[in-house]
């Protein structure tokens, strides 16, 4: 597949897709060190290899879009234009966090910008994100909502439920399926049931299968069910094949991978070695502009871990505030 | 102001919103009926007819029926929230709290605090609760004791038709989730009701009845039953307090202390299973702040810890009756009084 | 289609069949004419016109298999052995009702005859047949389960969970879905988004649509379904198209419902007329046959009623007994 | 006897019944691991690793991993349950049970009244709780108040490896669903547990130890806590008696009351939020039942009606702590002494 429309990006889209990439990937490779050194407390689960799905996404998406994500919602918050700075906060447990400090990793959230939250929980944002729809639908404000989710997500309830509602409710929907090959250490291949697009199909929308790798492939494939969006006609569904660099969570073994699995992967596969070689080879970009954002990207994390870890805890109060708007 | 049911008030106060305020939705399976049927539309408004007339009135958009996926519609219904729209989203028995309980707890109450104070949830789930009915084990139970735990929901259970109207109306423009429960026995009931909107707020107890001996503390159907008994019971010469907290988040704890205070006896009635109940949390909470004041034993009057059973001569065994009601009182005024602290 | 194994069914299987059918019907009609007079309390969701295809699917079964019922369940009970006495009775809240009067009409069971119950709760039941295929196959009893449900419930979450996890552990198990075309008052045509077929074999089984106003039909259909879960090759789906005489629950007015809607169905597809049809002309059973056990089965479901008006309610004590096996 | 830690002790529990009954299955999210997956198989035994090893002595047809679909699977365990095994599946978190509670509530805890008396449903539900960890808001949670006001429900919450041990292969054994809660900071804990089976009863309590001046009842983690409290308020010559309920269904009311007649004085620590939890119910009851004995208030010690926050420092504010415990044994030994009934 030549994907037509995807080159037609021009060079400041081009320029900004790097960037995201490479913000989610080295914010995401910092974090793993810093996990390791101790210096981040709790479930940490990384997006790095996956980099160019939510990226892929979301270059279609403005502010009126919205978001569902998931655990793994680091790649998503910041291809959602989520503050990078907070979002390092945040996962230290600082004040100045994106959520006070109070969500974490986990729980990562920008509603403003669209961005519904990470979530703790599989398969539980795919009804949010039906949510963000029917508002967008109802106040017609030309919005379109994007639910993430897992191989393992895809098999709950909650996102069949949700794929029916969509299609009922002719939601301006698209139901990303992020199949990284694993649910925690269980294969997708063993996991999911039948076929993932002949479900969607059997819930009522078209469903289309993709090479997450592949920047320029996922953004292509989102075209058809954004504009099917914003036309009124109901939701779509992607099944994008990708892989993750990391563990299920920060500190997972990981025995029931390949050997070699990872390497092989960084190896052949990375999704940003590929963008990379496909925008100088076509010599819409040079390498050192892609250099250039290579040195600001670094310089942005670097900073966002020293601003975090400089940063004060959340005050004593700050437990007691935030449970709701008011509470006589 | 006319007499109205409490089938009616409820009515009302989701008209009257919805006509307010354009951003007030409303959807739950069947809340207007007919989708996609050869017959009617707006054929039902849920299964007890409480929602009936709303379809027609403010057309398919506002009034959304579901499929039966209660997890993806009350979802739903907490993600418009978070972008805008004020839905109210009925889960028809709070028994299916069960297959949804995670869009409600884990999500819609969580945002404000896992999101650092950054938004708000304006959601109203409604919902039929309680015994009575003969509806066995799966249609007659209560729980608003699991959603009263849950810190970030606010839970209303309305006594009278007055009540739903006013609090349905509060719960609609408060912008954190509220679970409303209307308890299924009582949609018939009638009283004056005014025709104007008007609220209620939350966290404020009423005094249905106020007397000298005895606190009793009512929640939701069972202040009808409190009522009877201090009926009963003031022939006999003891005069009860009769209150109702209207809310059980927020509670108004103040009210019940203070009305401890002058009596020095509490007996509190809850129609949920006794275990971890409204009767054991209020209980709990007045030994901790009152002692001093009172005289006898705090006593719960709760049914059994059992499943509601749906043979007729059991459920009405099952539900705490006025008689139960009124032997508690006598037994706690037959207490032998305590003095005060030395 | 000329249901070839249906016909290969003896005139002691057929009888057994009509007996059942009728049995069903019966009761139903009896239930509603009882329930119209206030003689039965409660929530009661009547069976009748769907009588083909309980007895069409559990025709195949025996007291190893299990099946999981709906809170459309009494003709599911009698399908599979239920004592008719001990349901009406139990309808009626006695104390020698099936579950002593604790269950009702929703919460009709018998697990030891492998009935798990009738089911308050939309979706409950296809996880339990889940279980009870589980069991079969771990204890290798050779038993097989069937999950009855409607087309409401073809949408919960539940429902498709179970049918991926039958995939995933190759369980002897069949979901079969009951469409009569409404769910309380929503046309199963607009709230099954999609098409339930495609979505069985979106979860890896083979899934047939046949006509549940013909026991041939229905019990033909189940013939590979049974074979395959026997031989231990997984589930399979069957989405049986049929129409409930009654309204949803007593008491529904039915104004969803086409004029004249329920009279055409009585008149013209009317599965126990069509059986009758079918074994009279192709003259394996007799008109007499068919008559005396009419006449039977309405003393029977007499008997039934005057038994139960006539049993004690159960004693106060009951309230507290049967919560637990112990607890001290 | 050897030290064993608490996951050692649930493992081996777990090792020994599926070796005596050959029914003991094992059911949940990677509670073996690797399915399908190039590399090892039995490859996690749970997030924790409390199961490993145990898909490699018993294999995959006593060990069965799962999709992600905690409705399917522990209603699966339930129709099993019903039908001859006796599984133990594994709700990887309790926070998760917004998914399938009606699985647990409506289908298992019931099937035996339901069907009056003619069932059993022999499940057990092994499943992590509790603060501490930094996993906030949906990974924190207790939740086990919700649990125990369901009827027909088991409610087990061991306090040591010891406890766990014991009680997890009661559990197995006992014919009703039990809710096994295992808190997820303790599983490195460590003491002498001995290494042939053995049950403890439930609904008796653990005497952990003997004072006079007050009696602390401590749920699950918390029996450290209130220990460490114990033993900071002997210094100063406050004698506590710290009372371990091990199961809060059934509750040994019983223990209680007795240990409150003897001290008159009675403290509840409790993890879980404060509203409707373990500690109200306990107070109530007391207050119900030994009002007379009561020399001061019954005071609670719990975390505030909040969300568990993620960030170490608020965290550690929002768990009960052993000086926070002191600090209200304390205020309970300095309230005004009330005179027995007149
Ligand atoms: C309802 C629920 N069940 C289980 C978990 C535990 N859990 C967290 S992530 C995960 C695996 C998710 O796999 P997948 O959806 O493929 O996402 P990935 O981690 O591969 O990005 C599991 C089982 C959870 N958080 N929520
Ligand atoms: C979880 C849940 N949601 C809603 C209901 C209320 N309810 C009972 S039956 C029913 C309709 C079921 O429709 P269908 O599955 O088609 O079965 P049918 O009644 O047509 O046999 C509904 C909505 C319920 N019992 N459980
Ligand atoms: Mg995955
Ligand atoms: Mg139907």
């Amino acid at each position: 597949m030549e994907p037509s429309r995807a080159l037609q990006l021009n060079r400041e889209e081009l320029l900004r897709a790097y960037r995201q990439m490479r913000t989610i990937r080295e914010f995401e490779e910092r974090v793993h060190t810093e996990f390791s050194s101790g210096a981040i407390p709790g479930f940490v689960h990384l997006y790095a290899g996956e980099e160019a799905v939510a990226v892929g996404v979301c270059m279609h998406l403005t502010e009126r879009d919205c978001i569902a994500s998931t655990h793994r919602g680091h790649g998503h918050c910041i291809a959602k234009g989520c503050d990078v700075k907070g979002m390092m906060a945040e996962i230290f447990g600082r004040a100045d966090g994106l959520c006070g400090g109070k969500g974490g990793s986990m729980h990562i959230a920008d509603v403003a910008k669209g961005m519904l939250g990470a979530n703790g929980i599989v398969g539980g944002g795919a009804p949010l994100a039906c949510g963000a729809a029917l508002a967008a639908k109802t106040l017609k404000t030309g919005g379109v909502a994007v639910a993430f989710g897992g191989d393992g997500a895809s098999n709950q309830g909650t996102t069949a439920e949700s794929m029916n509602l969509a299609t009922v409710w002719k939601l301006p929907v698209i139901f990303v399926l992020e199949d990284n090959g694993y649910a925690e250490s269980t294969a997708s291949s063993w996991s999911i049931g039948g076929d993932a697009v002949k479900r969607a199909e059997g819930f009522g929308m078209p469903g289309v299968r993709v090479d997450g790798h592949d920047f320029f492939a996922v953004y292509e494939a989102m075209h058809d069910p954004i504009a099917r969006a914003r036309a009124g006609e109901g939701p779509s569904f992607l099944h994008v094949k990708v892989n993750r660099y990391y563990g299920h969570f920060e500190g997972d073994a990981q025995t029931y991978r390949a050997p070699g699995e990872v390497q092989r992967l960084r190896a052949e596969m990375d999704c940003i070695e590929r963008f990379r070689k496909r925008v100088t080879e076509a010599k819409v970009l040079e390498e050192k502009d892609l250099a250039a954002i290579d040195r600001e990207v670094l310089e942005l994390i670097e900073e966002s871990v020293r601003a975090a870890k400089a940063a004060a805890y959340p005050p004593p109060p700050a437990l007691l505030s935030d449970v709701y708007v008011s509470y006589p | 102001m006319s007499k109205k049911s409490f089938r009616q008030a409820v009515n009302e106060a989701l008209r009257q919103e919805m006509e307010r305020d354009p951003t007030v939705v409303l959807m739950g399976e069947d809340v207007g009926g007919g989708m996609g049927a050869p017959g009617e539309d707006d054929a039902w408004g849920g299964p007890l007819g409480v929602t009936k007339g709303l379809m027609s009135q403010f057309g398919r958009e506002r009034v959304l029926d579901t499929p039966i996926t209660e997890s993806a519609f009350i979802g739903a219904a907490a993600g418009a929230a978070l972008r805008g729209l004020r839905p109210v989203a009925e889960l028809m028995f709070v028994d299916f709290m069960g297959v949804c309980f995670d869009q409600i707890f884990n999500q819609a109450a969580k945002f404000r605090y896992m999101f650092g104070g950054t938004a708000k949830t304006p959601l109203v789930i409604r919902t039929m609760y309680g015994a009575g009915f003969r509806a066995a084990s799966q249609h007659s139970q209560c729980l608003y004791p699991i959603f009263t735990h849950v810190p970030g929901l606010k839970v209303v259970i309305p006594s009278s038709p007055y009540e739903a109207k006013g609090l349905l109306i509060q719960a609609i423009r408060d912008d954190d989730p509220v679970i409303f429960f209307e308890h299924k026995v009582m949609y018939d009931d009638e009283e004056d009701v005014p025709d104007d909107p008007y609220t209620i707020p939350f966290g404020e107890a009423r005094f249905v009845r106020e007397g000298e001996d005895v606190t009793i503390v009512a929640i939701g159907r069972m202040v009808q039953m409190a009522s009877k008994a201090a009926d009963a019971l003031a022939k006999e010469g003891i005069s009860c307090t009769v209150l109702d907290p209207r809310t059980t988040s927020p509670l108004d704890l103040q009210s019940i202390l203070e009305s401890v205070q002058e009596t020095g006896r509490l007996v509190i009635v809850d129609e949920a299973n006794p275990r971890c109940n409204i009767a054991t949390d209020i209980s709990a909470q007045v030994v901790e702040q009152a002692f001093e004041s009172l005289k006898a034993p705090i006593r719960m009057v709760c049914p059994p810890h059992t499943p509601v059973p749906f043979s007729p001569a059991l459920e009405d065994a099952f539900i705490p009756s006025p008689e139960k009601i009124a032997a508690v009182v006598r037994s706690v005024m037959a207490s032998p009084t305590r003095q005060a602290a030395a």
